[in-house]
């Protein structure tokens, strides 16, 4: 049958794309729209390297169909930066040398920026919890949750 | 004369013999000594061996001086990230 | 950071400096091995035994081919065979007869998952359409998975031609046996003579996966007149470069090999499996070819690290002076030979002081994926069973373990358990830094346990080739060829900018394609930054004569009336009242005028790499009512030498250990009976997520190593060697019971308990 | 291979009941879009029923719940007054998978994968949850024990789907809880899974109990005589023996590579007492 005609929102931007029932969001993103900002590490949902938001949800974008997303909003690692500034969470990383080999790396800023929206003040749990989608195998984790943990601090308006 | 110590399976070559007091100044001498004493040991040198002279590991160092009382050991070459054969 | 225009003196050597790299790496702009397209690319796939042992009848690939949008199909008959030679690639030495059947199955498939054929279509799938419709007939054949099991004399025989080395006289018959190996120090025998304890366990260990985020992926182009492109992710570009040109009987000249950004790699990206497929693909279909793995073929095909099963007995004097250590590792080589047992034998006594020591090795072939290296290849699975067995002499001694550790540790001058004499090492400082920490002497409670090991690797330097270019305006351009896989280009750019004296941001490292530098090792053996810095210092070196020199002819003096230092030539003596000194941005504005361009090129083959030991310290708690165990503190402490970043040297230490906690509580390859992985996805194959781990702590000790100019010491191996056998203590110590196989995971744990009746809260 | 998302239940039934081919209902898509990847599904048909309001929506009915069968974890989790009523399912709901799962993976689609292992169903059950289904032949209540027959096998008729799930009111002195075994903390699928609900009079005495045991069986159980062991009590450590092994006798679990008979039979038992003392807990404070 004929290729579907979604028309959507990538980080604010409206996009238009045709693509076959089978082809993930994922897919979408990195080869139709060419946003390789999210990583494709698994294709099962296990290790979240492909995080984006959905209509301010969180979710894998491998276990979403690109057909699914007509008239929504979507958010990637590419729209995190605001113009010239970073994203508290992108600074927080790079001082905190919360990446190695950063592959996972887009995948945990847009899942601590979702946390962070959420849950402001998280504690080490919280965000251990919230995080234990997204694997990486070069850090330990260790830096990753300081980063965040330290980043919310920083973000939250002082008393 | 430098002490020569062969470690694991290189003294199967060597009809058992492991240790030689050998007059080499260069790992290379050293190499082309053992080759006239034992023609088996031959392109077991030239591949996959490291050695250690005095405690320091070398590899692929042909021209590395070696003492008059140095003490020297011909190593399987270590790999590290890459994996040793 | 401040900037001066006459000279520069700030050191970075040593800071936590962003890394050159970071900004890409966090916006989702850096670049990794499936982030490459060219136009017209097609996309290949590739077809994989289902069988873990099979003859391949044959191959019939008309049906595939008549499809249209396939425009290429390859199979075994599109490799020249290659003749059973061990030659070096770069420093691995590899048998290409071997290496030309695992990336292409010949004779035999040899594992479930062995690739047997490939195609490249104009989409995803038509190629996956077209993998259905190639018709191959196979003869199953009998399989064998356990390494013990593929040593006995009846098992199925993988290759006809193995006959065991290292055994005299040579057998007569071929075996799964590829290889027998040994050390001897003293008389072992006559040293358990002189043991009050002598104790003696079995231990068994699982093959573990590498389990890097980022899959297998490359990119190929090749032309008519056999120049070929490639893009690929990998932790040597040089290697992959020598693989292909040797597989594909291509000139290495010809033969162009851009690295990727590398989204892990931890040994398992230093072969090749896609790569000379995707050039041979391209070279038939005469258009680009991109191809990247699944998971799950990332699981059954890349290579884990051996499983194992490894017997260690070791005595001790009453007041716990280790006289005797002996061991016996069977290693699994996968389905060909290349087990890391030979470091395995090398590395099990290397952290002790021990008279008399005798280890054995075999490296044993099944119908497995052949191993890759992991980390310190074959150290974690024999330090973890000397480890555990130190662990139980101390306890039978009534000995504090890090007391008994100290008074057998290695130190400068001991004679290494493989043969030479250690310089300057960092164990004795590594264990007192532990016994200094809060955590040594916290309390614990009923169920919980404390437990500690030691670890050691070699390290190695190795072939470096990097170039430094001062740039009109004094920015420098740093080139590196090794694959920056965890913080290098930050500590090569701050090495580089103390250097020549510029600001850290002044200096731009990249990593330069195999056409752009002189041959490069890969990155691993701990080596990249150690045997990087040197060759930047050789390289800054040439830029400073040569500056000095233009200095000499501007001001008309002699070499010994100027000196290069903090990062200007600054005149000496009287020379001084008529001239002033002349920092890099001065020459570099004047460079044309002076000569032309500014730079320099550190070739060089790294040699002293200095050992690294390390300590690990754990506490964790067992739920006795179910097995499970959970990681409470945890505490590394690590000889780096001289931590050149020392973030991404911490980095390096924590990572490290929660791979090892991966390896000792829940990672495994599990077979079923009819010889195929089960669990070839992150689902079942349970590496640790951040809710399973506590934060780690991370010391670093500094023992300088005297053979680098800034003290380095590698530090990315040694951090998995230690984790197994101080989580297996902290398990005895929590439950009484001495686990001796791998993973401790909850169904085994809770089996232990329950015989013992101690499965009640 | 066609996409339908339909809005309304009816047109979902059609175009299911007029499949051709394989069709195959998408809710989160968690478990259906992985199988498809892994070549273990090639539908002809997706019908999508996210569209669909009545599947997408929590309402209180007759001071009980009605939960649609594409409600997500996530939107479970945020729904204070059906987590205090029922904090058991929604606890279980929220342990399907990782937060980037929790919010596309639904109650129905958990049901409808037929997995025993699957985590809200356990719950469901003892809760008494009533699945309501849509058809062809128009629509039917279907206890949630009776819904999964077998591994992938369900009850459901050709053209039928889960539209909603009903929780009856809560009477006073009640509560229920989940509990599961996996290796690690998270991303792992249930060893072994309990779901408990009960009811306690004044004197806090079990007057009510249903008891759900997942990943131990064929299917997800409800285990009657569990439950019969500790209605009376106060569950006491007696109490606490006999639910024990009630859950353990009522095992009849496989050996793979989650893990072995021995285990899931010993590490239910365990899992049931822990879950009854947790419901006990919530019940008394009700």
């Amino acid at each position: 049958m004929a290729k579907h005609h979604v028309e959507a929102k990538v980080n604010g931007d409206p996009v238009e794309f045709l693509c076959e029932t089978e082809e993930t969001l994922l897919d979408v993103l990195r080869d139709t729209l060419h946003l390789t900002g999210s990583k494709e590490g698994c294709s099962s949902g296990d290790c979240g390297a492909c995080s984006v938001m959905l209509d301010g949800r969180l979710v894998c974008s491998c276990l979403v169909l690109g057909c699914e997303v007509g008239g929504r909003q979507i958010e990637t690692i590419e729209g995190m930066a605001k113009g010239d500034a970073l994203h508290p969470l992108q600074q927080g990383f790079l001082e905190h040398a919360a990446l190695q080999c950063g592959i996972c790396t887009p995948g945990f800023l847009v899942a601590s920026k979702a946390l962070l929206e959420k849950t402001p003040s998280p504690t080490e749990s919280e965000v251990r919890y919230w995080l234990a989608g997204n694997l990486c195998r070069c850090t330990g984790y260790d830096k990753i949750v300081s980063a965040v943990m330290d980043t919310a601090a920083a973000m939250r308006p002082k008393q | 004369m430098a002490r020569v110590v062969l470690v694991g399976n290189l003294g199967q070559l060597t009809g058992g013999i492991a240790e030689f007091d050998l007059p080499a100044t260069t790992v290379k001498q050293l190499y082309e000594q053992l080759t006239e004493l034992h023609p088996a040991l031959g392109h077991h040198l030239d591949e996959g061996i490291a050695v250690a002279i005095d405690g320091q590991i070398f590899q692929d160092a042909l021209f590395e001086p070696i003492g008059p009382d140095s003490e020297v050991f011909l190593l399987p070459q270590i790999a590290g990230g890459s994996t040793p054969v | 950071m401040a900037e001066t225009t006459n000279g520069h003196s700030q050191s970075y050597v040593g800071t936590r400096t962003v890394r050159p790299d970071g900004h890409d790496k966090v916006t989702g702009r850096a670049r990794f091995g499936s982030d490459f397209n060219l136009a017209g690319q097609l996309i290949g796939r590739v077809l994989r035994s289902p069988h873990p042992h099979a003859r391949i009848v044959s191959i019939d690939t008309s049906r595939a081919e008549a499809l249209p949008g396939v425009k290429a199909v390859i199979t075994r008959d599109d490799f020249g065979d290659q003749p059973s030679e061990f030659i070096p690639a770069g420093e691995m030495m590899m048998n290409y007869k071997d290496v030309v059947r695992n990336v292409m199955a010949r004779e035999k498939a040899l594992y479930e998952g062995h690739a047997v054929a490939a195609v490249a279509a104009t989409s995803v799938a038509i190629a996956r359409r077209a993998l259905k419709l190639i018709d191959v007939t196979y003869e199953v054949l009998p399989h064998v998975i356990d390494v013990v099991e593929a040593m006995r004399s009846d098992a199925p025989l993988l290759h006809d031609d193995l006959f065991t080395v290292g055994v005299d006289p040579k057998p007569e018959k071929p075996s799964n046996i590829a290889k027998r190996i040994e050390i001897k120090q003293g008389d072992v025998e006559a040293g358990f003579e002189k043991a009050d304890v002598v104790i003696e366990r079995e231990f068994k260990t699982a093959p573990v996966h590498q389990g890097y985020i980022e899959p297998h992926a490359a990119l190929a182009t090749f032309s008519e007149d056999g120049s070929t492109e490639l893009w690929t992710t990998t932790q040597g570009h040089y290697i992959v470069r020598a693989h292909c040109a040797r597989l594909l009987g291509l000139d290495v000249g010809k033969v162009r090999v851009t690295a990727t950004e590398i989204g892990g790699g931890f040994g398992g990206k230093t072969v090749v499996y896609l790569e000379p497929l995707a050039i041979a693909l391209s070279r038939k279909a005469k258009r680009p070819v991109k191809m990247v793995m699944s998971r799950e073929e990332v699981f059954k095909a890349s290579g884990p690290t051996s499983g194992a099963v490894v017997r260690v007995k070791m005595g001790a004097t009453k007041d716990g002076k280790f006289v005797a250590g002996f061991a016996e590792l069977k290693y699994q080589a996968g389905a060909f030979q290349g087990s890391p047992v030979q470091p395995g034998v090398m590395c099990a006594y290397a952290p002790y002081d021990i008279e008399h020591v005798h280890v054995i090795g075999y490296d044993v072939v099944s119908n497995r994926p052949k191993v890759a290296a992991y980390r310190a290849p074959g150290a974690p699975i024999s330090e973890y069973a000397v480890e555990s067995v130190v662990d139980e002499i101390a306890k039978t001694l009534d000995i504090d373990p890090v007391d008994l550790r100290m008074q057998n540790a290695a130190r400068e001058g001991t004679k290494a358990a493989y043969g030479p004499k250690f310089g300057p090492i960092g164990l004795e400082e590594t264990l007192n830094a532990i016994k200094k920490t809060e955590h040594w002497n916290a309390p614990l409670r009923k169920w919980q346990g404390r437990g500690v090991a030691s670890g050691f690797w070699f390290n190695i330097g190795g072939e470096t080739c990097v170039s430094l270019t001062v740039n009109e305006d004094g920015t420098v351009s740093l080139m590196a060829g090794t694959p920056d896989i965890g913080g290098l280009r930050a500590s090569l750019a701050a090495v580089a900018a103390d250097e020549l004296g510029v600001p850290y941001d002044k200096v731009r490292p990249i990593i330069g394609d195999t056409a752009s530098l002189g041959f490069n090792f890969l990155t691993g053996g701990s080596r990249s930054a150690f045997s990087g810095s040197m060759a930047i210092v050789e390289a800054a070196k040439q830029i400073k004569a040569d500056l000095c020199a233009r200095a000499c002819k501007l001001w008309e003096a002699k070499p010994d009336q100027v000196e290069f230092s903090d990062g200007a030539v600054r005149p000496l003596g009287a020379l001084g009242e008529k001239v002033k000194p002349m920092s890099v941005v001065d020459f570099a504005k004047v460079a044309g005028k002076t000569g032309g361009p500014i730079g320099g090129v550190g070739r060089i083959n790294a040699q002293g790499a200095g050992p690294s030991f390390g300590t690990h310290l754990v506490d964790l708690e067992v739920d006795p009512e179910t097995g499970r165990t959970t990681i409470l503190r945890y505490t590394v402490a690590q000889d780096a030498g001289r931590a050149l970043h020392p973030a991404y040297v911490e980095g390096q230490f924590q990572g490290g250990a929660v791979q090892g906690i991966g390896w000792a509580l829940n990672e495994e390859y599990i077979y079923g009976e009819d010889g195929k992985l089960q669990n070839a996805g992150f689902l079942d194959y349970r590496m640790p997520v951040a809710s399973d781990v506590p934060m780690i702590d991370a010391i670093l000790v500094e023992v300088a190593n005297p053979k680098h100019p800034y003290g380095v010491r590698g530090v990315g191996e040694t951090p998995i060697v230690p984790p197994l056998g101080a989580i297996a203590n902290a398990m005895a110590n929590a439950t009484g019971i001495r686990f001796t196989e791998l993973p401790m995971s909850p169904p085994k744990v809770l089996k232990a308990l329950k015989d013992k009746g101690l499965n009640r809260a | 291979m066609r996409y339908e998302a339909p809005e309304s239940v009816e047109g979902a039934v059609a175009l299911l009941a007029g499949a051709t081919g394989e069709a195959r209902v998408l809710a989160g898509g968690t478990d259906l879009l992985v199988q498809m990847r892994a070549d273990l599904v090639d539908p002809e048909l997706i019908v999508d029923i996210k569209k669909i309001p009545e599947t997408r929506a929590i309402t209180e009915d007759k001071g009980g719940w009605r939960i649609g069968a594409a409600v997500t974890g996530a939107e479970l989790k945020e729904h204070a007054r059906l987590r205090r009523a029922w904090p058991g399912v929604v606890e279980a709901a929220n342990l399907i998978g990782s937060t980037q799962v929790q919010g596309r993976a639904t109650l129905g689609g958990n049901l409808c994968n037929g997995s025993p292992a699957a985590d809200s169903v356990p719950a469901l059950i003892a809760a008494g949850a009533v699945a309501t289904l849509a058809g062809p032949q128009g629509r039917r209540d279907l206890p949630v024990e009776d819904v999964m027959l077998g591994p992938r096998k369900l009850a459901l008729r050709k053209g039928e789907i889960v539209v909603s799930f009903l929780l009856s009111p809560r009477p006073k002195g009640s509560a229920d809880a989940y509990l599961r075994f996996i290796p690690r903390t998270e991303m792992d699928i249930a060893v072994v899974g309990v779901g408990v609900n009960l009811t306690v009079d004044g004197g806090g005495t079990i007057t009510a109990a249903r008891v759900g045991l997942g990943a131990v069986a064929a299917r997800v159980l409800l285990v009657a005589e569990a439950a019969q062991a500790i209605i009376g009590s106060r569950l006491d450590k007696a109490a606490q023996e006999r639910l024990e092994a009630a859950a353990r006798a009522a095992c009849r679990p496989i050996d793979d590579k989650r893990g072995t008979v021995e285990f899931r039979t010993d590490v239910a038992g365990v899992l049931t007492r822990r879950a009854a003392l947790i419901a006990l807990d919530r019940a008394r404070m009700s």
